[in-house]
């Protein structure tokens, strides 16, 4: 009995979490009148993702066209990063947090096959295989078994309880696919989302059409075309001419004058999980002393950054977590700029001004901006910065994997991917016992107050120790033609989700 | 018949504009109104005469007549190793194909024809794969593309000299190749080696403005015209002004390193063929 | 003449197969590698491992060489292990974007440059001469993306008169196809353009002072009569020279444009493979832009054969 | 009748001077010499005639051709005389014809201007003139193009383009002197043949006494730009008036004359353009040089009959005595 009991109480606390927070909610159609139905919107996106199988390559690009759109998880993640039930109606989680029992809805794949329990298990086990090359498999680690009870139900049992699971399989790794048409899943992906693949022409565009016999309320929009164009005027010029509706993100924010004069247009600065950091090789010195580090930090006017090279767009943070996460402390001025504290704690290092450092930077708009601001500002405080622009590839191998650089500029998109400050391998190279024995302890907390107060004991040490500079957050940044309605806000999840945006035909 | 002999007025024009671009080098590496890489974001995007800048200052806050002075280093830096590379690769190949003719002279050919399939762009692109974008993978990259050009106008220019009767005599009391090739050849080619080298020179700029537009041509802090000009496109609307500058100098280079090619080919060869390659 | 075809033939493919060679060094010795830039920033030093064996890439180099040369040799340029699709097909697709763009790009820089040359070399020293060579200046000292971005700007955003880029595949509206590539061809014309209109004035000034063109004059021949007839067909040959050089550099060249329109072209996939790793993409695309230069260069000599007697009867 | 009267033609290039003040008329049929060494200016007096002069070049003076005076006729009157009534000859067979187009084309080019037949029937009337210039095979010739043809069948293929619409007047600059003298002697029959035969009128320009004996009743004597000496042929090679003309004759290695050690030459070179003393031009050379020479000497003789031009003159003030 007692089981039961926590059980429903655990449930309706998941649930209560999941709808608090009086945060904006999708731009909200306008009320009482249904969103009209039908019609077509090119999204006008700047990076084509290479292959389109979710489960083979980490590229947000895929995540941004089929996660919600074309394929579904049990649980998926709203606006505000709330996790609400998708193809699992409800679910009920055991006492000890380690088993959830998900109850399913009756739904069917694009490729007609009926979506059934057995779909789950072949999913999740295509994850945990044992020589399987998913990116995301380290999110499922704790996975102990997936069982199908039958047709309608499936249990997933947990190593130990995990904070972070429901969050984890609400995204690509959770994606669940059909394994009558596993074999199409790089050309034309399967799923059971609102819209079905339905043309793709490499390096120009990728179209999905509505999929009429959805479980649920299905697609308001007959058919979505993804148009990639990497150049940013070419994008302006794009949607300014009517060849695109949407531009789903800016990268040169200066750009957006030209569309809120504009009558018709909305411009959307919303909320990612882009931490925007200043990474610093904590092993290799003069970083591994926490002076020189928080003299970097103190070195580098970030509302500065972002004035020059986001147009006064995007959000200062003081540690490696999204203002929307719901353990979010808001560090941004524990360490202020101050250039003169900056010389002082050199000095005391005993590096007045004999530090040179390479930044290697990654190609990213934010990325080369920041970098050459970063550059001029230690400058000022006698730190020699050479600035070693690099490609993505070779940024992966030798400054990701191979710990060959001194300082980088990189955005983690990842949710919750400050856990990493518990893990020494990581190319911080930041090893402190107590963060990641409070990091684990945190996820495996059921109490959601306890486990709040760990991350947040997480987060004043990072920033204490000044791992990384933490610059600002990555705005979601997006513009809207006019009659656009149901258009997602922020970036939580890597989905561009479509699924409930209408468009009222150009009066 | 001497009227040929005047110095043209391209050849004057050209050479002023060129020897501008050259002191503007020169002067910056060691004096510019303000530090061209000091980005200070406070005092972003001034209009011209604003606080002391003359031209007002970019997107980051630095002095756009600094930066724009200092970007002629790179343009004289490119400019003159790429040509270099080009050159020095180029001739002797063309000479030897010339001279030499048969198998080896077809095979020359064939390998220019097979180094056009590299054009600067894709070259620069495999380069900064490897060793990262820089001024010098750019400026190898273009040098290197170039090869074939040289090449080619070496060796039909030295055919055409190799058919006189100065080299067959030379020939005759038993000169050997290499020593008419220095002696006879290159000296009498010089002027069309010099037209295509100004020619050279041009399109490496434009080259070099391309690669930046791509992003694999130089690289901040260093100052770039073609940089320059790209980023300055989103802010066409608000700063046009961020684009007329760099634009007009890399005009005004390209024009004035034409007007000199034009001048040199008046001046000393009047039939030579210039080759070039966009 | 038969005997000139099939010795060129050989040398074609003599030189395809060294360009393969050198583009699978050049590559191969590139940092990073797909199985790297797959697995992102999720990447550990076991799932690469595996990731590699899958792809094929923990094998050596030669045998890479070999299987890739293997399906060459049988007309097939393999899948490319990144984006899964068949790297003939891409290739091919991209080619009917930059193919006709280059081609029609070439066509505006020929009907800009003939008339502009022959015209300027006929008023030689004088005031027409002097205009077409300040626009030729012009012409060359403008960046390409530049031209592009301009013509965008008054055209498709301020006129609406033809699409700000983008490209209408040939099987869905061959007139809309045809409209995506206007602007594009019309901003490679211009540097182009430019640089062969240079060309034509000074092949055309050589041919004016021929004695042949005097000959005709005294034949009756008017000035511009013994040009016509007599001048241009001469002039012909060395400029046929550059436009084949033009022709084969536009292939990969155009990369810039192809961006500013954002053209699902050759060079812009290129752009992309290299960052991508996509080696088999890379080394089909590098392979076919060697053939296409190749054959380019062959339809040159060809061309002068068709325009020079003196070639044709002396081999 | 006088076909062509050249009335004091100037020519400056350039601001310098070639031809100083030339005159001279050819009549119907008649066959005149035009002698000088390169340098002389006679081939810019042809050109001039021709209208074909180079763009730097100015010409002045009258040149009349059957009432006309065709400096200050218009181009394309010009055109419509060119290689109808008047034609000429070049020098340089290599270059002078056109790599790209077929010989007969060319042979047939001016049937096609002027008399506007077709293609074929051009065609077919260029065949017959090379046939008439004894061309073997014409009908192959006609196909060939120029650069597999040797320089005297070139010649002849540039006469024939010549003669095309039967002139009135041939030009002909230095025909033969890039031919050997084998292949020289058959072209000058030809030309000379054809020239009778159609009663054209000839200017011959060469620097050779031995063409212009063999081909021209009238010759006139050019040196820096001005006609020192005129008269019928014979009498003036026998019997040369004027210095330069006479250094000329001497210089001249007569096969069949006296066997003489050493033949004499004139003395000094011909200046380059502009170079000549003012006054008379040969005076630096002269070996009979008086102080008189200073002013230019005008061509004078002794008319045989009263009111007529006098067909033998010389420009001298000290002329050689006549024997």
């Amino acid at each position: 009995m007692r089981r039961s009991v926590t059980t429903v109480l655990l449930v309706f606390a998941v649930l209560a979490a999941a709808c608090s927070g009086g945060e904006v909610s999708p731009t909200a159609s306008p009320t009482g009148s249904e969103p009209p139905a039908g019609g077509r919107i090119v999204v006008g996106a700047t990076l084509e993702p290479t292959t389109l199988d979710i489960t083979a390559a980490a590229a947000a690009a895929i995540g941004e066209v089929f996660l919600y759109n074309v394929q579904e998880g049990l649980v998926k993640l709203d606006d505000n990063g709330h996790v609400q039930p998708l193809l699992a109606e409800r679910w009920d989680r055991s006492a000890d947090g380690r088993a959830y029992t998900f109850h399913l809805r009756e739904a069917t794949f694009h490729d007609g096959s009926d979506f059934t329990a057995d779909d789950v298990v072949y999913s999740f086990e295509r994850v945990l295989d044992e020589d399987s090359t998913h990116p995301f498999k380290a999110q499922l680690a704790k996975v102990e078994s997936v069982t199908a009870v039958d047709d309608r139900t499936v249990e997933i049992r947990l190593t130990e309880f995990s904070n972070d699971f429901l969050f984890s399989i609400a995204q690509a790794v959770g994606v669940i696919l059909s394994e009558e048409s596993i074999g199409q899943r790089e050309t034309s992906p399967v799923g059971t989302g609102p819209f079905q693949f339905d043309s793709r022409i490499p390096g120009d565009s990728i179209t999905l059409a509505r999929y009429d016999d959805h479980w649920g309320r299905g697609a308001l929009l007959d058919e979505v075309v993804f148009k990639y164009i990497d150049d940013p005027n070419a994008l302006s010029n794009a949607l300014l001419d009517g060849q695109v509706d949407v531009i789903s993100r800016i990268t040169a924010p200066e750009g957006l004058g030209q569309f809120t004069q504009e009558a018709g247009f909305t411009v959307i600065d919303g909320l990612t999980n882009g931490e925007i950091i200043l990474a610093m090789n904590n092993a290799r010195p003069p970083l591994d002393d926490v002076r020189v580090r928080q003299a970097i930090t103190h070195a580098i006017d970030r509302q500065g950054i972002v004035d020059a090279a986001y147009a006064g767009y995007g959000e200062l943070i003081g540690s490696h977590v999204p203002p929307q996460d719901p353990w979010y402390v808001d560090l941004t001025d524990a360490v202020p700029y101050d250039p003169a504290r900056a010389r002082e704690l050199l000095a005391e290092a005993g590096h007045a001004d004999d530090i040179t450092l390479a930044l290697r930077l990654p190609p990213p708009s934010y990325a080369r901006r920041s970098g050459e601001l970063i550059a001029s500002q230690l400058g000022e405080v006698g730190i020699t910065v050479t600035i070693e622009p690099v490609e993505f590839p070779v940024w992966l191998e030798e400054v990701f994997n191979a710990d060959q650089y001194d300082l980088t500029v990189i955005s983690h998109v990842e949710p919750h991917d400050f856990v990493q400050y518990g893990n020494a391998e990581y190319y911080w190279n930041y090893d402190s016992p107590e963060v990641r024995e409070w990091l684990a302890n945190a996820d495996r907390e059921l109490d959601i107050g306890r486990r709040n107060e760990l991350y947040a004991q997480v987060q004043q040490r990072i920033t204490e120790d000044a791992v990384n500079v933490w610059l600002f957050l990555l705005p979601n940044l997006a513009v809207l033609r006019e009659g656009i309605d149901g258009y997602q806000h922020n970036r939580i999840s890597t989905s561009l989700d479509m699924t409930a945006v209408s468009i009222t035909p150009r009066s | 018949m001497n009227r040929r002999r005047r110095v043209p007025p391209t050849l004057i024009a050209g050479a002023v504009v060129v020897a501008l671009v050259v002191v503007a080098a020169l002067v910056s590496l060691v004096w510019t109104p303000f530090d061209p890489r000091l980005a200070d974001t406070a005092s972003r995007l001034l209009g011209p005469g604003v606080e002391g800048h003359l031209l007002g200052t970019d997107q980051y806050g630095r002095d756009l007549l600094s930066v724009v002075l200092a970007g002629s280093q790179v343009i004289v830096i490119v400019g003159v190793l790429a040509v270099g590379i080009a050159a020095v690769l180029g001739i002797p190949l063309g000479a030897l194909a010339a001279v030499r003719g048969g198998w080896v002279g077809e095979l020359v050919m064939r390998g220019s024809d097979v180094m056009y399939a590299f054009p600067a762009v894709l070259m620069a692109l495999m380069l900064s794969a490897a060793y990262g974008s820089s001024t010098t993978t750019a400026m190898v990259a273009i040098g290197i593309a170039y090869v074939p050009v040289f090449a080619r106008v070496t060796r039909a220019a030295s055919l055409q000299v190799l058919t006189r009767d100065y080299v067959l005599a030379a020939r005759a009391y038993g000169r050997r190749s290499p020593y008419i090739v220095v002696r006879h050849v290159l000296p009498n080619i010089s002027s069309v080696l010099i037209v295509q080298a100004t020619v050279a020179f041009a399109l490496a700029v434009l080259a070099e403005a391309a690669l930046s537009y791509l992003g694999v041509g130089t690289q901040p802090p260093t100052p770039s015209w073609g940089r320059m000009l790209k980023d300055s496109q989103t802010f066409l609307d608000s700063a046009p002004r961020l684009a007329l500058w760099p634009g007009l100098a890399i005009a005004a280079v390209v024009l004035g390193l034409n007007l000199l090619g034009d001048g040199l080919r008046d001046r000393y060869d009047p039939h030579a063929h210039i080759e070039g390659r966009p | 003449m038969a005997l000139f075809v099939l010795r060129r033939f050989a040398i074609l493919i003599a030189s395809v197969f060294a360009a393969s060679v050198l583009v699978f060094v050049v590559l191969a010795a590139l940092p990073g590698d797909a199985a790297e830039v797959q697995l992102g920033d999720q990447a550990t030093p076991e799932a690469l491992a595996a990731l590699r064996h899958e792809l094929g890439l923990d094998v050596p180099l030669v045998v890479q060489y070999g299987r890739w040369m293997g399906g060459v040799v049988r007309g097939d340029l393999g899948t490319s292990y990144v984006s899964s699709l068949p790297v003939g097909a891409q290739i091919r697709d991209r080619l009917f974007v930059t193919g006709p763009l280059a081609l029609f790009g070439m066509t505006l820089a020929v009907l800009i440059a003939a008339p502009a040359g022959v015209y300027s070399a006929a008023h030689h020293r004088r005031l027409g001469d002097a205009v077409v060579s300040a626009l030729t200046q012009l012409g060359m000292a403008v960046p390409a993306f530049w031209a592009g971005i301009m013509l965008i700007t008054l055209v498709s955003v301020k006129l609406h008169w033809l699409p700000a880029g983008g490209f209408v595949p040939w099987g869905q509206d061959v007139g809309g196809a045809l409209r995506s590539l206007v602007l594009p061809a019309v901003s490679i014309a211009l540097v182009q353009g430019a640089i062969l209109t240079r060309y034509v004035r000074s092949a055309v000034l050589d041919v004016l002072r021929e004695d042949y063109i005097r000959t005709a004059r005294a034949r009756g021949r008017t000035r511009t009569g013994a040009l016509v007839r007599h001048g241009l067909r001469n002039a012909a040959i060395p400029v046929v020279t550059v436009l084949g050089l033009q022709l084969s550099f536009l292939i990969a060249g155009a990369v810039v444009v192809e961006n500013v329109f954002f053209l699902p072209g050759l060079g812009r996939m290129l752009l992309r493979a290299i960052g991508d790793r996509d080696l088999l993409l890379v080394q089909g695309t590098v392979l076919m832009l060697t053939v296409v230069v190749l054959v380019v260069n062959f339809l040159v000599d060809l061309a002068y054969h068709y325009l020079d007697p003196r070639l044709r009867t002396a081999t | 009748m006088t076909l062509l009267a050249v009335e004091d033609l100037r020519v400056d290039i350039a601001g310098v001077n070639a031809v100083g003040g030339v005159s001279f008329t050819v009549a119907d049929g008649q066959r005149v010499g035009l002698i000088g060494e390169s340098g002389s200016g006679k081939t810019l007096t042809a050109l001039a005639v021709m209208g074909l002069l180079p763009d730097a070049a100015r010409a002045s003076g009258r040149v009349v051709y059957r009432g006309d005076d065709l400096l200050t006729m218009d181009e394309d009157a010009l055109c419509r005389l060119r290689g109808d009534r008047i034609a000429m000859v070049f020098q340089e067979p290599m270059s002078a014809l056109d790599p790209v187009v077929r010989v007969g084309d060319q042979v047939a080019e001016p049937r096609l201007i002027h008399r506007g037949e077709s293609r074929d029937v051009a065609m077919r009337h260029a065949v017959a003139l090379l046939g008439r210039l004894r061309l073997s095979d014409p009908v192959s010739i006609a196909r060939a193009y120029p650069h597999q043809l040797s320089g005297g069948q070139r010649q002849r293929v540039l006469i024939a383009s010549a003669l095309a619409c039967g002139p009135d007047l041939l030009l002909a600059d230095e025909p033969t002197s890039a031919l050997d003298v084998t292949v020289q002697a058959q072209v000058l029959d030809l030309l000379r043949g054809a020239v009778e035969a159609t009663h054209a009128a000839l200017l011959l320009i060469t620097h050779d006494l031995a063409v212009v004996a063999a081909t021209c009743q009238q010759v006139l004597v050019m040196y820096g730009g001005r006609i020192v000496e005129r008269g019928p042929t014979r009498d003036v090679l026998a019997r040369p008036r004027h210095p330069y003309t006479r250094g000329l004759v001497d210089a001249h290695p007569n096969v069949v004359g006296p066997r003489l050690a050493r033949l004499p030459a004139i003395a000094g070179s011909v200046p380059p353009l502009g170079g000549f003393p003012d006054g008379c031009v040969f005076r630096d050379r002269c070996p009979r040089a008086i102080e008189q020479c200073v002013v230019e000497p005008v061509l004078t003789g002794r008319p045989r009959r009263r009111g007529e031009t006098p067909t033998r003159a010389v420009a001298c003030w000290n002329p050689v005595p006549d024997r």
